[in-house]
Parts: C-alpha cells; structure tokens; sequence
C-alpha cells in the first residue's frame, strides 16, 4: 500500500482502454481482473449494495493476500477472511450487523495476529477515498484527532493549518487497484445509475483504477442517455459489467430486496459458533459448492428471496 | 396500559435520554436507543426534531414496527427529507450543522472517552471490538448525548483505548488536541444522568433515577464520581412515554 | 474577506433555526436578508440557471459594497457592477458569453478600478467552495501552480506534500454570507431537486451561512419524501424560498427554457456600445421600472418567453 | 458541393486539429473550434472518442444544427451519458482521465503559454480579458491542442500574463513548478501545425499549410520560429470533411 507517484497513478489509468466499448462478462471472468495481492476496495456499506456475488466469484478463484477497504465491513468481511482471500482490512468498522452482534471470524483471525485490521473513522475512510478521487495525495479533517484511533496510523499526518493555525489531520489517498461495486442498473458499457444510499460508492470508484461493476440489470445506453444527470459512475471507470440479479443476497440493494436475515441467523450461528470449522463448513457448502451463483441463491431458497424481494419493494414503496 | 415503574433498562434509558433533546435540534443518531430516543422525543415534545443517519440520512420517519437493523439499510431513508453520500453526511457535522451527536457506548472513563476498538492491551487485544465506525467523528465534532448500561467494567477511569474523544485527559487537553468544538455534553444510564466539571471535564452526577443512591452508582463506577451540589432526581418514565416507545418497538428489538 | 475562526463559521449556522420550517416569502422579503458588505455566492454558470430574479431584487433593494463569488460570470455580473451593488468580483471567468464577446460593462469597471476583479482557476472556485461546505480551511489542489493566476493570488499558499514530495497549492475556504440559488423545485422548507447541469451550487449551498432559494415551483413536502435520493440542498441549509418562474430569464433553466436570445442581443447591444449610460437605460427601464418580476417578464415578451420554454422543452425532450 | 480549396480559416483551423485526434481518446473541449472539430473527429475517423465539457458533461452527441452556445448550457447535455458537477469533471483532468485538453486562444508564446486575462501591465491593463476559466486547469493538467488564428499580436515571444500555462519558461520549468503532467502538444492555426522542442520546449513549425512559406509564417509571429527538420506539408480539408462541418453549423456560428 506504498503510494504510488502521481504520474504512475495517471499511468495506470491512461494504460487502460478507456473508450466507449462493451465489457460484459461473466463472474469468473470478472474475478480474472483481480490479482493477488491487490488493494481491492468494496461498496456498499454493512448490509447494503454489498457486491456479494463478486466476492464469492473471487474467493472460487482462490484469491490471496487482498487487502479490503471498506467504510463498514460486515459478514461479506467474514467470508474473505475465513476463505483465506484477505490478509488486510482497512475500515471504520467491523461486525456482523447490529442484530447479530460482533464478528466472532474477525476477532479470530485479527486477535491471533493472522489478519491486520486497519481502523480509520468512517469519515476518514471517506476522504481517503475522495482524495483519492480527486487525484491529491491527501485531504485536511477535523476528527480523529487526540483519539487513539489517530495514534495507531502514522500513515495520517498531523499539521497546523496556514492559514487558521488549526490542528489538522491529513489523511492520505487511497487508490485501490480495483474498486467492486453492485448497483441497481447500468449499460453494457458501465454507465451506472444508483438508487437510495450511495455510501462511499462515487469516490471509490473514482479513487480505484478500475471498477467491477455488477448490476442487477443491464439497461440500454439509450435510457442512460435519457437522463444523464442520473449517471452515478462514468463507463470509462468500469473495466467490467456483470449482470447478477440478486447480486447482493443475503445482503439488500435498495428498492429491490432486503437481506435474507433467516440465512443471515443460520450463517452467523454457524460461524460463530466455530469460527474456522464454521466458516470452512459455510464456505463448502455455498461458496465452492454451487456451480453458479444462482445455484448459491438457490441454496437460499426462492420463497427466501422472494420475500426478500417483497420487503424491498414494500420499503421502497412506502 | 403499562404501569409506571414496569419498564426495562433499555427503555428507561430511551426515555431520560429522549429527554434531554429540545425542539429544533438536528440530532445525528446512532441505531437503537438513540434512534428510539429521538423518534420518541420527536413523536412528544419536539415535533421538529430532525434526525441524521450515518448511512447518509437527513430527517426520517421512522414508523413504528419497522426500525431499521443499522443506519446504513434502505429502511432508513423512508420518507427521508434527503439520501446522501456518507462522507457528505459526517461533513455535516465537520461543517457545525449537528447540534447532537447521539450514541450508545461500550466503554467509557471519567473523562468522556468512549471504547469499541480493544479490551485489553491494543497490541496484544484481548478482544477486538468492531471499531469506531462513525463514532469518532460524531465524538469529535458534536455536543455528545450517549446512552449506555451502568456497569464497573464500561465505566473504567480510564479506557483502554480512546476510540470516540470524550474529553481527553480532562482540562483543556481536547481542545488543545484540535477539537475546539463539541465535546461530551451528557451520559445517561440505568442509574442517573451525568454531565461533565466545566474545568477538570471529570464526569459527575447531575441527577439519579428514582430509588438509586449515590453510593450504588459508586459501587457501579471504576472511577470516584462527584456529585453536582444540586443533584436532582429524574422523573420516572410516563405511561405516555412507555406507550409510545412500545408502540415503536413492538417486537422489543432495542427495548428488551 | 478576512476568513471568520471555525467556531465563527460553526456559530453562524447553529445561531439560525434550521428547524423544519416553512420560509417562503417574497423576493422583497428574500433581498432584505442580505446586507450591504456581504460576500454573495451566485449559484448556475454563464447562462445557466442564474439566479436573476433576486439579483434583480436585490439591485431594486439598492444594496452595496457586496463580493459576488461565481464559477462563471455573464451578464448577470454587468447587472452587480452596473447597478453599484457589487465592488468586487471573484470568478474564473468574466465575459457575456461568447456569442456577445467580452463585456464592456466589466471592462469599463475593472479597468478604472472601481471594482476588483480576484481571479482563480474554475476548478480553484470549485475547491473553494468545497472546502468551505466541507468545514476545512483549504483544500490542496494541481493547477494554478507556475501561472500568473496564481501570482496573483497570495491568498493561496504553495506547499510541499509531506506524503509525496509533490508541488501543491492550498486554497482557501470560501464560505459566502449567502448564496442564491435557483432551483426547479423545491418545498416550502427549502429541500430542493435540480435537474441537468449542477455547476458548483451543492458545494456553493453548503459552504454559505445561509441560501436564499428561488425556484420555478415549489411542490410539496410528500414528493421530496418520494425521492429523497433526488434532493440536492437539504432544508436546513436555506432561509428563503421565493416562487418565481421564469426566475432565471433572460437566462436559461435546464428542461424549461432556453435563453432569451432576442433579450440578450438587445441587451448586449445597448450596453457595450455605452457601459455606463446603456446600462442606467436598461436599469431604469428593466430594473427599477418594473412594479415587479412579472412586469420585467413582460417587457421580455410573452411571445419570446414562450418560444424560450418551447426551445427548453425541446432540448430535455431531444 | 465545396470545392477544395474553397473554405474559411475557421474551417481549416477545425479540420486541421480534428486530424490530430486519435480514437478512443478522452477529451477536453472548449466551445467553438474546438467542439467542432472533436466532433468532425467523432463522425469521421474517431468514432469512440469521448467529449468532455466543463460545464459537467461527458459524452454528449453534438447534433448538427443544434451546436451549444457555451459548454455550461443544457444544448451541451443531449444525449449524454453523464452529467456531472463542474468542479467533478475538472477533476477527472487532475486524477488523470484526460488524454488531450482542447481549447482556443487568444495570445500565445513561444513556450505555449496562454493569456486571457490582461493585454498589458496587469498592474494597469489596457484591456481585462475574460480569464482563464476552466482554461488553466485543463493546460495544468493535460496533454493540449489549442486552435487559433495566426497573427503577429497573438504569438508573441512571452505573453503578458500566463494564464494558462504551457512550458512557463522553456526547459523543465513547467515541471518544477508543480506541473508533472500534461503540457503543450500542438498549436494548430490557418498557417500550420506547431510543436514543441523536446528539450527547450520552444515552439516550432511541424508542417506548414498548402502554398504557406515558412517565411509568411515568421512573418505573423512575434518570436523566432525553428522548422523541424521533417517539416511536412499539411493535406488540404477534404470535402467530405468539408461536408460534414457544414451540416455541423450550418449557421456558420462557429466557422464564418
């Protein structure tokens, strides 16, 4: 996670086929995108918009050393640790949810020192993710400062401002290699729109040097051109679109499904209960098992999904 | 018709923290009791309260029986005012539009300070705890309200790790560390409500519930607590109050 | 301009009841909140979505010695400069438009050097904006550096990047005493949707003290709530929303109507052949004449206003 | 039908610098000759480049007739695939997304320094100019081609006032004033097509015009201009580039 200079960050870009093309791919050609090792950064934030279906394709592919940063991690954080897919997390936080209470995988891996666990404030994730965006190797804040969380990460910089004298935190940019996010529709060329919460989504993958994108549908460029000022990420962003309904299951993607929670209550029992026999019990059964991930839904059941699917719509038709 | 007197921990805490909220706020609210709390402050005596989520939130409606599992979840934006980006909304309260920050607490010490990153030794943490989230911010830039159990091991002199500021090592260590505004304003538990000397930021006791002493709040406390000279006795939860919250949660999801 | 201490900036938003409220009120009403000597931030670009109706009242109020901060400056900048309202101009850009070239009004004023004219880089405005809506004192940024724009800008301060090495510059923070922005709904609380092009207004609303909103209808409460991913000012930040359609002409408003093109020529016209008396014709004529908005409207012309709505119509629809 | 031969200066200065785009490409272009000739690139030999305007947009389609008056009104958001805030697309130019930054001129030196703000002491103008606009952060930040016509008052040996900088002093003087990126790649003007000296950064003339003289061309210049060693003649617009700029603007607003 040594920054690069600007002008390899600019590289990295400009290397990169940026023109109006189609890029629609399967998972599994998709997770080929990632390397181990890489910087991956995720969306979505704790239950929501959480790119699951892309994260179960890279831990098939048997990724390695990833480092993850995420504003908030959740269960999906779980299965990258427990699958031996992620060696670093760089977030604000890191549990199962509210309702299930603190990641048992987590503290497994983090407290016997397998795993590093990177903490920033939830702000501060954010801004590096914008500075990153923004092509500037840091960004000025106001928290952190004085707390322990300052004192663990002397990758932030203390500074007295020029121009008020006030403390200040610089934080620097974080550029992931490859930004994973799920939105609720994009075109073929990676024109995505986003409804409802946008989390940490835009500066991230405008920070990354290049996004995966799965979509619940693909829509046409036509009705992307209808509404530009709708278009949330610009194609030339996106290295790859993967149609994937139901893309975030067990996890929700606004206005269209809440979580799974019955499997969210068998999945945290079970891992919890055993962290590594758990998890490698889970991690059989429904990631390396099915041989698509709608087999995987499937394993969720439809009934489940569909009253998922019903709980979405009826919040977003309230 | 619940009774006065027949009430759970979580929701007498729902209920003195709702009010210590006054009308016009703009509250950023952390999920469970303090988003009971405001909904229920919201709901009796401060109908233009509004109510910030983490997830990027800006004046909910929160209906009963269908409380969102975390502020980051589509059911928070019900009816919302405003969905905006997370960073967006924690610049909310960097800018100073935030006139509370309201959240529970796992840990905290005589100086304000909150815990949810380590038990024990950070280098060697007996317990990883989910970190900070939000709450360092919130901490860092609001007048704090948090709300929590009253037990010896979450009320220590001095927490293991400062993940929210309180403030600091007391005196004017938080401003001198670079958070000139906000800073704890109260803490309300199972016992009392406790605010914070306004020279040594040690915490004290402003008021107890009905039927507690000082002495038992002491036997709860890591920390030797001084008592405001006109410590006071709060009201017990109402009928009013209890109905609403009830209504609110009717599953007991925070409340039990 | 001196920039006020962060408890100042802080204060001046906590002292304002920002609680859901309704503010609508009358242009006479809205210009009465801004006061001589203050720093106004001019929502919309060139000839986009400018706020003319309350620059319009605001010269009627006869107020002096404002700064009138802009990305984009056009016409409605002669207006401030012409009228004596504004004395000092900070903008990347000055012009009436390429269509009618450089403005002589802003000529006539910059040259005599009665009004300032303070130049920075468009995206310098952007990020002065955004440092003031993020509560920062400066925001570092990549342009501006070894260029006479920025020679003459001491207010911005050049450093070295404590992460990278990197050459940057620091801009400061600008947060206006009031910005006016126009919108094409909102509701009688202020929580406003704009549609098309947003130039620098969300960064501009929140980096003010307090917005004064005009928009082309106000609708209700209940269809913000429909959509609140779509509302891009929060209400809390406004003091003001006054009704106004057609508020922005002779500009335009994105989906509503293009510019009044016969309007701008006669103007340009009458203006450049003579920025001191063309301008007090016009001002007499247009401004001060007027018994209100809708009499300005129609010395515009039914007819043109109508074929600028049939031009706006025809653009959103193309 | 045009003739060969039979075109305006503004229409060579467009089809000149259409020529030099590349498909696939990202750019940057201010209104008039600029967008006219990204466009006439689009159309004729670059059908995936992607158009940028400061006003927010990326990848709009320009339709004949229909051409924008600046690049911060709704004309220029047909049809596009995204708009954006203005501060955000100039960002795209700092992050690194921009292949050729493309604009106008008004005054230029021999280290492709451009001035829009002054003519004369900037201390007592004669004249005050517009300024940079978006002008500055696009020659900052990008590889740039800019139009204009070729007279001896605007290619002067060092502008009055750099307001959007190309090579500032010649040498490494852009780089080391903060400026890594980017830089001045060619003028184009009715008279020919210019680049830069790879070590002294000094304008000089790649290829002239049909029936231009490298005299003529010294002759509207204010500073002493190098011819390449390989100094090519450039080929005349074609008809059906021609053709395809008149459908363009059929007004002429861009290319009397």
């Amino acid at each position: 996670m040594m920054s690069p200079s600007y002008l390899d960050l600019r590289r990295r870009l400009t290397e990169r086929d940026r023109s109006l093309r189609e890029k629609v791919m399967s998972l599994t050609e998709a997770a080929s995108l990632v390397k181990d090792g890489d910087t991956v950064g995720i969306g979505g934030s704790t239950l929501s918009r959480t790119p699951m279906a892309m994260i179960w394709a890279l831990i098939r592919a048997r990724r390695k050393t990833l480092t993850c940063a995420r504003g908030i991690t959740s269960s999906e954080g779980d299965w990258l640790l427990g699958s031996g897919a992620c060696d670093r997390v760089v977030t604000s936080w890191f549990s199962q949810g509210i309702v299930w209470g603190i990641s048992k995988v987590m503290r497994y891996y983090v407290e016997s020192g397998a795993v590093r666990f990177d903490e920033w404030s939830h702000m501060a994730m954010g801004m590096r993710f914008k500075a990153g965006a923004m092509g500037v190797p840091f960004l000025p804040m106001r928290s952190m400062l004085g707390s322990d969380v300052m004192r663990q990460r002397p990758e932030a910089r203390e500074m007295d401002c020029p121009f008020s004298g006030d403390r200040l935190l610089l934080v620097p940019a974080l550029n992931p290699d490859v930004a994973l996010i799920h939105v609720q529709r994009c075109d073929a060329y990676g024109n995505a729109q986003i409804d409802g919460l946008q989390f940490l989504d835009i500066d991230l993958a405008m920070a990354a040097n290049r996004v995966i994108l799965t979509t619940e549908r693909i829509i046409s460029n036509d009705q992307i051109r209808r509404a530009p000022d709708q278009t949330k990420i610009p194609f030339f962003a996106v290295e790859a679109v993967v149609e994937v309904p139901f893309g975030c299951a067990p996890h929700e993607c606004s206005g269209a499904y809440e979580p799974v929670y019955e499997h969210m209550d068998y999945y945290t029992a079970l891992v919890n209960n055993n962290p590594v026999d758990g998890m490698q019990e889970y991690l059989d059964r429904y990631v390396y098992g099915p041989a698509s991930w709608v087999d995987y839904l499937n394993l969720l059941g439809l009934n489940a999904l569909l009253d998922a699917a019903r709980r979405g719509r009826s919040v977003s038709n309230a | 018709m619940p009774s006065t007197g027949d009430y759970t921990a979580s929701e007498l805490l729902a209920v003195m923290s709702s009010r210590l909220l006054e009308d016009g706020q703009i509250v950023f609210a952390g999920v469970g009791i303090p988003l009971l709390a405001a909904t229920l402050a919201q709901g009796l005596h401060c109908p233009s309260l509004t109510i910030l989520f983490e997830g990027g939130v800006i004046g909910p409606v929160i209906e009963p029986g269908k409380l969102p599992p975390s502020t980051n979840e589509q059911r928070c934006t019900i009816h919302a005012n405003m969905v905006l980006g997370s960073t967006d909304v924690l610049l909310l309260l960097q800018r100073g539009y935030v006139d509370v920050g309201f959240m529970g607490g796992a840990q905290i010490d005589q100086h304000g300070n909150l815990n949810s990153s380590f038990i024990g030794d950070p280098a060697r943490p007996k317990t990883r705890l989910p970190g900070t989230g939000g709450g360092n911010d919130i901490a860092s830039l609001a007048q704090m309200i948090v709300a929590m159990k009253h037990e010896k091991r979450r009320f220590v002199e001095n927490v293991d790790f400062v993940t929210s500021p309180g403030f600091l090592r007391g005196g004017n260590s938080r401003r001198d560390s670079g958070l000139p505004a906000g800073g704890m304003y109260r803490v309300v538990t199972d016992l009392g409500i406790f605010g914070f000397d306004d020279e040594t930021k040690r915490m004290k006791i402003l008021a107890l519930h009905a039927g507690i002493t000082v002495a038992q709040v002491q036997e709860n406390t890591g920390f030797q607590l001084a008592a405001a000279p006109d410590m006071g006795v709060t009201e017990a939860p109402t009928d009013r109050e209890l109905e609403f919250l009830r209504r609110l949660d009717p599953d007991r999801l925070y409340t039990a």
